[in-house]
């Protein structure tokens, strides 16, 4: 597969480590009341669309930039690339 | 290999010699390059013009955008990743390359040496281009001068740098390495030449 | 119609007029006791012993394509049980001892066929670790032994002992397992359930669930409604699909996994190898082709197919395993897609909606788990009692904290 | 009848195939042909001497010798010879080449004739004349298709133990030998705007057009030659011939510098967004390669556009005893004659169904081969000149053992006649090749003119299809396809081409009537010729109810053998769509799934094989301990000494004892480069590592290092290390070998995925520094000779778990941290790594008073174990904070990394496994690592299990093998006597349950 990086163009998507759902960004907070349910769906449920899928890979062998990829499941047509920084920042995460 | 043991202690190459390995072949020359001090240079959070500003003014020209790399001067730099810089420099003079870059930067940026992180082999010859196309995906017959191409050469991270497309590059990989490394770019020289 | 040499002389004088479908092909009934979603191997099993241990013969296997088209006929074709854990040994060790019985049980020749299979060890911690497993696997009641570099040259001379990169240690042999001819898995299964009345379904998808307050009632299909009192899905690699239409998020990720089979050889390897070190397994068919795989594509995907590197690294693997194998030539590759769960163990589970049941999670361990995911998962549809071997096989289990983890990855199913 | 008399002899005379061969005559070559002039070469088949020509493939250099009986059938080992010139040979397979190189199951149709060449048929015994084996083919009737899944069952136990070994032994095709391949293997990469899949005049033309246009351009081919079906037909282009005219291309396409042509090489695989695998055999056609080139090459095509252009393949007709040496495809027959100058026989027959079938006839007969017939299923077949044509008729039989004879017709009236031949030339239409479209969504099309499937679908992205792999199946229309399909691909991408003038070419329809099958005849009519498969086969699976097309595959094994099924597929899909009463397209296409062909596991493999097979890290100190003699062990890439035996010692036992002593009660010096190391910087960095670490770190001091323990999010504990603060913002971390890549991979995704305000900086310097441990009693002695008289090192200057930017061996830059894994008084120092060397030199040196020694990873592990230390067989992906008896360092009072799903119940319930230490009860008893543990008295079972020791050693301090492992409530049985169990081995004995820590509990000797 090719994945275009948004800095780098396109590379092979073997200089790249996959993790995961893109959800995986969004870290549950560790003091809400029902914390622990929130980290088990968090960390274990899963959506696995078959189609559309927002998805991290690690540039590994690359620039170290995570990415939020949006792939097709079934085609594998890559619909869309980000850095993942820019998607945690606009998901309202900081500090 | 230069002098670079001003000190007790005597250096040895990636390879384990005291002297730089050369290899060569018909139109093409592998050699081990030992003369060169590392520093990455990291931008703190929001201080990126800062960095650019104080860089520019040390190494006597600007630090390179994404995927390329330039000389200017003693010095060099490459584009590692997101505000992140490799800047290298004679050994001989710069041994202590990190500290000189941090003096210059500051609080903005965050250096750590990386000389002895990574060995270097560099490869010269009209042959580049038919041995670089067996060992990594890098689209070389495209290339320009001063690209700086992260890429994976037999399972081994590497920095393609491009001085002279066809003809001159260095390759840039992990020190632990060498020998593997050493050993894919001849065979692949052997393979082609 | 009993299969038998006799049968077989019989036919050939008479110019085979005498053989039967070896199922049919009826309409669906308006509605069945239980009606089970997926016509691969464990639905089949499932239905077989549904009607065989619990006398339930009212029952359906409906299949989007065509019977044995999933996982069952896209796999390594390996059986063992050769597992590390409590929640998992029990449950792979009653497979493998229905698997020594399976032809004979439904008058099928499956060609059960256990020559063996043996895990390479290459470190000390390698060895330390095939230690525990072995020893876990006879306190289970399953056979292991542990042999040195010579034991292993003695099975197998023609292994790298010259020049490895990782240098073979010993190996953990596990003589019962070994491989099975997949497709008639699944059609020796639908022969038995066919002729204990069970209906088999083909080409007829599943396009939603009816359930009223909290009750599954059946399930909406391309051929009308069908009615249960029981639905069963048993899905795996489509899991996720088809419980979403009933509204059920799931601890599984889908991947591919691809496999591979060389051309026709004479004999190579009478049993299984699997090389952990460089990520490649491999077997003979009696056919003649060597039989091999290595990892998951590593991304989630619903297409049965991979892609080059992983092509690559497998075969790179095979030739630092066999260095001989230099010039055999790899005839086709496939992918299927595997249910990756979230600690690498599968479920048998009841779910939240009344009368609808779940099986899947099965990873790439689904193939040798047949015949007992057949068994428990028909037990527990016929009692509501999870059956004593599967009882860890919770859908709750991340909740509680109580993960069966063989290779202890953690929650990235494609490490498992 | 006089014909059959007539021609008794020269059948006869061809019936033993190698009579030609005694003769040492090329008694079937024609005059022309494109190896005219070729160099003249010997080879060997079954070790009998032949000759052919530079050009040649081994089965055309064997037909042109007289011999047609090159291979043996799967199943009843029936003779057979070539049915094609192609890549979609079924039956002529050999086992080319000996010793390492011995290549079983290649296609003596494209295997390239060179000096010297080694061929021995397969799978035969004794001979490919007499094979024991064909005694199956007796039996036919009773090992109809899938018969093993009905019987063999009974007694359960003959199965493996005869039946199966059997069945085994006469499955296979050829056979390897068994001795490492010697030839090397490469590979690539190549980048391109236009892929060409086959040169044939589609790909030519599309070559030309888009070199013309100076688009980068790769056209590949299977074949050495290119030209495609242009080598094997007679009609020109423009005023040249089809040779001619490639030629012209070839040296067109050559002059571009823009323009690589690969011929030999095989597109075996589409893969996702425009990638192609591609096999190059570039010593395929010599004796063997020179020094150090490859035999192959595997090159990962990136393409920016690609063009199939790859032509199609001919299909046959099936009927009762079709599969006899000498039934061959009437293309390939052509092919034969046209290229190789070769004809299969004298005599020479056409049985065809559409008008490609005469071209084979009139060719043959221009190079004076009699044809004897051409027999034509139309009953309004246009005429042929200088051969009898019956039109309407069918071949329903066939005589000759080892060779065809004669072929028996049923004329349209109804009268059968017997014909001499002892070449049938069939052609039931063409197939396009539609394989890559398939290899991802693509699912090809019925196109009823053509009676042929055609490529539809989703096709691999930015891949288009022209010529006779389109369905269009004359010269002229492949010439315009392939112009047309570069221009259009160009114009994608923005390069602007032009088709240009077309030379003339012919335009002729083939006018395919479709015909599969003859159905008269109660014997068998073979459709995949290599597996055995007979159109009784496919109307048994029918019956049976194996209908879908996969179903039917899997039940015959049509379709399954070397060739895929290229010309057999097609036959066995239009008879199940007869017998099911349904239209060709209702019933559907098997998939094709890569690789086209097959392909070595060599060339995928490439350059990493033997000690190859992955890169090697050595440590700094490699050079020095290889002259110490040191044995080496692999930890993950790494090679690391694993202990330096001394002269005089005879077992690992003895280095390895003493290295710990001397260490324990002097000084010893590991290596201990391969922990990872990161750099962490920026002003969140303590803030930063509060979330990767279970315990606290934003109060360490500077100047302090701390030990840290990492979870998952799921709270299993999974690696563990140090943290040294050098200032405010700035800390080194150091994690285990195995972890390194994997921590900074987590700490990454925190730094941009979870925390993307964080002010921090992370890169790795793991090889940047040379990092010593040393440690004993006399460590700071040691070090303070070595040490910079400048910088303090005593205890109360440089205390335990202190850390400092120090200099040594006169200016050297140098760090110190005084942490201890063995337990002992210990340092460990880093320097530049390429002082590393050096260093260790310098530190041996310096302790030789104190008789230091250099310890390896066994002594490591075994002070480690001693100390009660946690290390990978502990953290071993399962086991939590609480199971390491480190509950109480999660901290409760800040957000980590997996600290709310420690929490759950399942892994807090009282009787959790605990880290604990274990001693034999008789000291002599040996404690293993993996034995599983059980109490005192009771049975020894599953479920009785009590937990697994971990890790164990012999301690020569206690003077006895210790362990610590894992035990249910583990900390609260300390002093009770258990079993640790090894069944495996046999082995059982009985331990007491003590403190993990079994030397110097108290850690006086790290703090003296």
């Amino acid at each position: 597969m090719i994945i275009n990086h948004p800095i780098l163009g396109p590379r092979d998507s073997q200089e790249f480590t996959y993790l995961g759902d893109a959800s995986l960004i969004d870290r549950p907070d560790w003091q809400a009341d029902n914390a622990a349910d929130q980290f088990c769906d968090y960390l274990y449920l899963r959506d696995n669309p078959a189609g559309a899928h927002r998805e991290l890979w690690f540039h590994e062998q690359g620039d170290r930039s995570w990415l939020v990829v949006t792939r097709n499941t079934v085609t594998h047509e890559i619909l869309n690339v980000e850095l993942a920084r820019d998607v945690a920042r606009a998901r309202g995460r900081s500090k | 290999m230069g002098k670079f043991d001003n000190h007790g202690l005597k250096a040895i190459s990636p390879l384990g010699g005291h002297e730089p390995r050369e290899d060569a072949f018909a139109g093409l020359l592998i050699r081990e390059v030992t003369d060169r001090a590392l520093a990455s240079l990291a931008a703190r959070q929001g201080r990126l013009e800062a960095v650019h500003s104080a860089a520019e003014s040390f190494l006597g020209g600007a630090l390179p955008e994404p995927v390329r790399w330039r000389a200017a001067g003693e010095f060099a730099a490459w584009w590692m990743g997101p505000d992140l810089w490799m800047v290298s420099a004679p050994h001989d003079s710069h041994e202590l390359l990190a500290g000189e870059l941090k003096q210059a930067l500051g609080e903005a940026g965050s250096v750590v040496e990386q000389t002895d992180g990574w060995c270097c082999f560099g490869m010269e010859g009209a042959r580049c281009f038919d041995v670089l196309e067996r060992l990594c995906n890098a689209n070389v017959r495209a290339g320009k001068a001063g690209d700086a191409t992260r890429t994976s050469m037999e399972h081994l991270g590497v920095f393609l740098l491009c001085h002279e497309p066809g003809q001159r590059y260095s390759v840039i990989g992990p020190r632990s390495s060498a020998g593997s490394l050493h050993h894919a770019l001849v065979s692949a020289a052997k393979s082609v030449i | 119609m009993r299969y038998s040499g006799l049968k077989v002389i019989k036919e050939a004088l008479t110019g085979h007029k005498g053989w039967r479908p070896t199922w049919r092909d009826p309409e669906p009934k308006k509605s069945y006791d239980v009606v089970i979603i997926g016509g691969g191997g464990h639905g089949l099993a499932t239905a077989y012993y549904l009607a065989k241990n619990h006398g339930i013969t009212n029952v359906a296997v409906i299949e989007k394509g065509w019977i044995g088209g999933g996982n069952v006929g896209r796999n390594t074709t390996i059986i063992r049980s050769n597992y590390l854990l409590d929640g998992n040994e029990p449950f792979y060790e009653l497979s493998l001892k229905l698997w020594e019985g399976l032809e004979q049980d439904f008058n099928y020749n499956a060609m059960v066929s256990q020559r063996g299979i043996l895990n390479l060890v290459h470190t000390d911690a390698q060895r330390d670790a095939a230690r525990r497993r072995g020893n876990a696997m006879i306190l289970n009641g399953s056979d292991a032994e542990l042999l040195d570099t010579d034991g292993v040259r003695a099975m197998y001379p023609f292994l790298n002992f010259n020049n490895a990169r990782f240098p073979i240690k010993g190996g953990l042999l596990h003589r019962r397992g070994g491989t099975v001819r997949h497709d008639a898995v699944a059609w020796g299964y639908a022969r038995g359930a066919d002729l204990r009345g069970v209906d088999i379904i083909q080409n007829c998808e599943v396009t939603g669930f009816k359930i009223e307050n909290g009750k599954c009632l059946g399930v909406e299909t391309t051929k009308g409604f069908i009615g249960a009192n029981k639905v069963a899905s048993c899905v795996a690699g489509s899991s996720s699909r088809v419980m979403e239409k009933a509204g059920m998020r799931l601890p599984i990720e889908s991947h591919v996994l691809q496999a591979f089979v060389s051309e026709g050889l004479k004999p190579v390897l009478d049993g299984v190898i699997t090389f952990g070190a460089g990520h490649f397994y491999c077997s003979q068919s009696d056919k003649g082709g060597l039989v091999f795989g290595g990892d998951l594509d590593m991304y989630n995907s619903y297409a049965q197919r991979g892609n080059l590197p992983v092509v690559e690294d497998v075969m790179e693997g095979g030739m630092a395993l066999i260095p001989a194998l230099g010039r055999v030539r790899m005839l086709r590759s496939w992918g299927g897609i595997m249910d990756m769960s979230m600690d690498g163990s599968p479920f048998i589970d009841k779910t939240h909606v009344d009368g609808l049941y779940f099986n899947g999670g099965w990873c790439y361990g689904g193939f040798k788990a047949t015949p007992a995911s057949g068994w428990c998962y028909a037990h527990l549809l016929a009692t509501d009692t999870p059956h004593k071997v599967a009882t860890a096989y919770r859908l709750d289990r991340f909740r509680r904290g109580c993960m069966i983890d063989e290779k202890g990855q953690g929650a990235q199913p494609n490490l498992h | 009848m006089s014909d059959v008399m007539v021609n008794a002899g020269s059948v006869a005379f061809q019936a033993d195939g190698s009579t030609g061969a005694r003769k040492g005559v090329q008694v079937n070559r024609l005059d022309g042909g494109l190896i005219k002039g070729g160099k003249p070469l010997s080879f060997t088949f079954d070790g009998k001497r032949f000759k052919g020509f530079e050009g040649d493939t081994l089965a055309s250099a064997l037909l042109a010798n007289g011999v047609r009986l090159m291979g043996r059938s799967f199943k009843y080992h029936r003779p057979r010879g070539p049915l094609t010139s192609g890549s979609e040979e079924p039956n002529a397979l050999v086992e080319l080449r000996s010793g390492g190189r011995q290549e079983p199951n290649t296609r003596a149709t494209v295997a390239e004739l060179y000096d010297g060449l080694e061929a021995n048929s397969q799978n035969c015994w004794p001979s490919l004349q007499h094979d024991f084996m064909a005694i199956n083919d007796r039996f036919s009737n009773f090992l109809t298709a899938g018969f093993y899944y009905k019987t063999f069952m009974w007694p359960a136990a003959f199965w493996e133990k005869l039946y199966e070994p059997i069945i085994r032994k006469a499955a296979g095709l050829g056979s390897i030998s068994f001795a490492a391949d010697p030839d090397a293997y490469d590979k690539g990469f190549l980048h391109c705007d236009l892929l060409v899949i086959g040169a044939g005049p589609t790909g030519l033309m599309a070559a030309l057009t888009a070199g013309r246009a100076g688009a980068q351009v790769i056209i590949a081919d299977e074949d050495f030659l290119l030209g495609g079906r242009l080598n094997a037909e007679t009609f020109g282009i423009g005023d040249l011939t089809g040779a001619a005219w490639v030629e012209q291309a070839q040296a067109e396409l050559a002059s571009m510098p823009n323009v690589r042509v690969m011929p030999r090489t095989t597109i075996i695989g589409a893969f996702d967004h425009g990638i192609y695998g591609a096999v190059e055999r570039t010593a395929d056609h010599v004796l063997a390669p020179e020094a150090g080139k490859p035999r192959q090459i595997l090159w990962r095509i990136y393409s920016k556009r690609a063009m199939l252009a790859a032509g199609a393949t001919e299909r046959p007709i099936a009927f009762e005893n079709n599969d006899r040496p000498g039934v061959m495809l009437a293309g390939a027959v052509r092919a034969y004659a046209n290229r190789w100058a070769v004809t299969p026989d004298q005599t020479v027959a056409v049985f065809t169904n559409n008008d490609d079938g005469h071209r084979t006839a009139a060719d043959l007969i221009a190079k004076g081969v009699k044809v004897t017939a051409v027999i034509d299923t139309r009953a309004d077949a246009p005429a042929v000149e200088g051969a009898e044509l019956f039109a309407g008729a069918q071949v329903i039989d066939t005589r000759g053992r080892l060779g065809l004879e004669s072929v028996r017709l049923r004329l349209a009236s109804g009268i059968t006649r017997d014909v001499p031949c002892g070449a049938l030339a069939v052609s039931g239409g063409w197939n396009p090749n539609v394989h890559l479209t398939c290899h991802q969504r693509g699912r090809p099309a019925w196109r009823e003119d053509i009676a042929a499937f055609v490529p539809a679908g989703e096709l691999p992205q930015n891949m288009a299809v022209a010529g006779a792999a389109n369905g269009d199946f004359s010269t002229a229309a492949a010439l315009r396809a392939g112009a047309d399909g570069a221009v259009a691909a160009l114009s994608e991408l923005g390069i602007e081409a032009k088709a240009g003038e077309l030379p003339e070419a012919e335009d002729a329809p083939i006018n395919v009537t479709p015909f599969w099958y003859v159905k008269e005849g109660k014997g068998r009519a073979w459709l995949d010729q290599q597996n055995d498969v007979t159109v009784k086969d496919v109307k048994l699976a029918h019956q049976e109810n194996f209908r879908s097309v996969e179903h039917l595959k899997r039940y015959t094994t049509l379709g399954m053998a070397t060739d895929q099924g290229k010309t057999s597929n097609m036959g066995g899909l239009a008879i199940m769509a007869e017998l099911a009463g349904k239209q060709i397209p209702e019933v559907g296409t098997t998939m094709f799934r890569p690789p086209y062909t097959p392909v070595s596991f060599g060339v995928m493999a490439g350059r990493s094989v033997g000690e190859e097979f992955r890169p090697t890290r050595k440590t700094p100190s490699h050079k020095w301990a290889e002259e110490q003699g040191a044995v080496f062990v692999e930890v993950g890439q790494w090679l690391r000494a694993q202990w330096f035996p001394k002269a005089g010692e005879t077992h690992w036992r003895q280095s390895v004892d003493r290295e710990v002593l001397q260490t324990r009660n002097s000084v010893g010096i590991c290596d201990v480069t391969t922990l990872g190391k990161i750099d962490v910087q920026g002003k969140d960095a303590a803030e930063f590592l509060n979330k990767m670490y279970a315990n606290a770190f934003a109060k360490l001091p500077v100047g302090k290092v701390r030990y840290g323990l990492m979870l998952r999010e799921d709270g299993i504990a999974y690696d563990d290390g140090t943290a040294a603060r050098f200032a405010e913002d700035h800390f080194v971390v150091t994690t285990t070998t195995a972890n390194a890549v994997l921590v900074y991979r987590n700490m990454e995704f925190a730094r941009q995925c979870l925390f993307p305000d964080m002010d921090v900086q992370l890169i790795s310097t793991t090889e940047a520094w040379a990092q010593f441990a040393v440690a004993g009693p006399n460590a700071r002695k040691l070090l303070q000779k070595v040490v910079d008289p400048e910088f303090d090192i005593s205890n109360e200057a440089f205390p335990f778990m202190g850390c400092g930017e120090i200099t040594v061996a006169g200016g050297c830059r140098a760090r110190l941290f005084r942490i201890s894994f063995s337990g002992e008084l210990a340092y460990e120092i880093a320097v530049p790594t390429r002082y590393g060397d050096a260093m260790i030199r310098k530190l041996m040196e310096a302790g030789e008073e104190f008789g230091a020694v250099p310890y390896g990873t066994e002594a490591l592990g075994v002070m480690r174990i001693e100390k009660g230390h946690a290390a990978g067989n502990e953290l071993n992906g399962t086991t939590s904070a609480l199971n390491l008896g480190m509950g109480r360092m999660v901290s409760k009072k800040k957000d980590c990394i997996g600290n709310t799903l420690s929490e759950r119940e399942g892994m807090n319930q009282e009787d959790a496994l605990k880290l604990v230490g274990f001693k034999p009860v008789n000291a002599a008893d040996p404690v293993q690592a993996g034995a599983h543990l059980m109490n005192a008295n009771g049975e020894v079972s599953a479920a009785t299990d009590q937990g697994y020791i971990t890790s164990a050693a012999y301690s020569p301090v206690l003077g006895c093998s210790i362990g610590i492992g894992f035990l249910k409530r583990g900390d609260s049985r300390k002093g009770e006597v258990i079993r640790a169990v090894n069944p495996l081995e046999g082995k059982e004995i009985q331990v007491e349950v003590v403190s993990a820590h079994f030397v110097d509990p108290e850690g006086e000797r790290l703090r003296g």
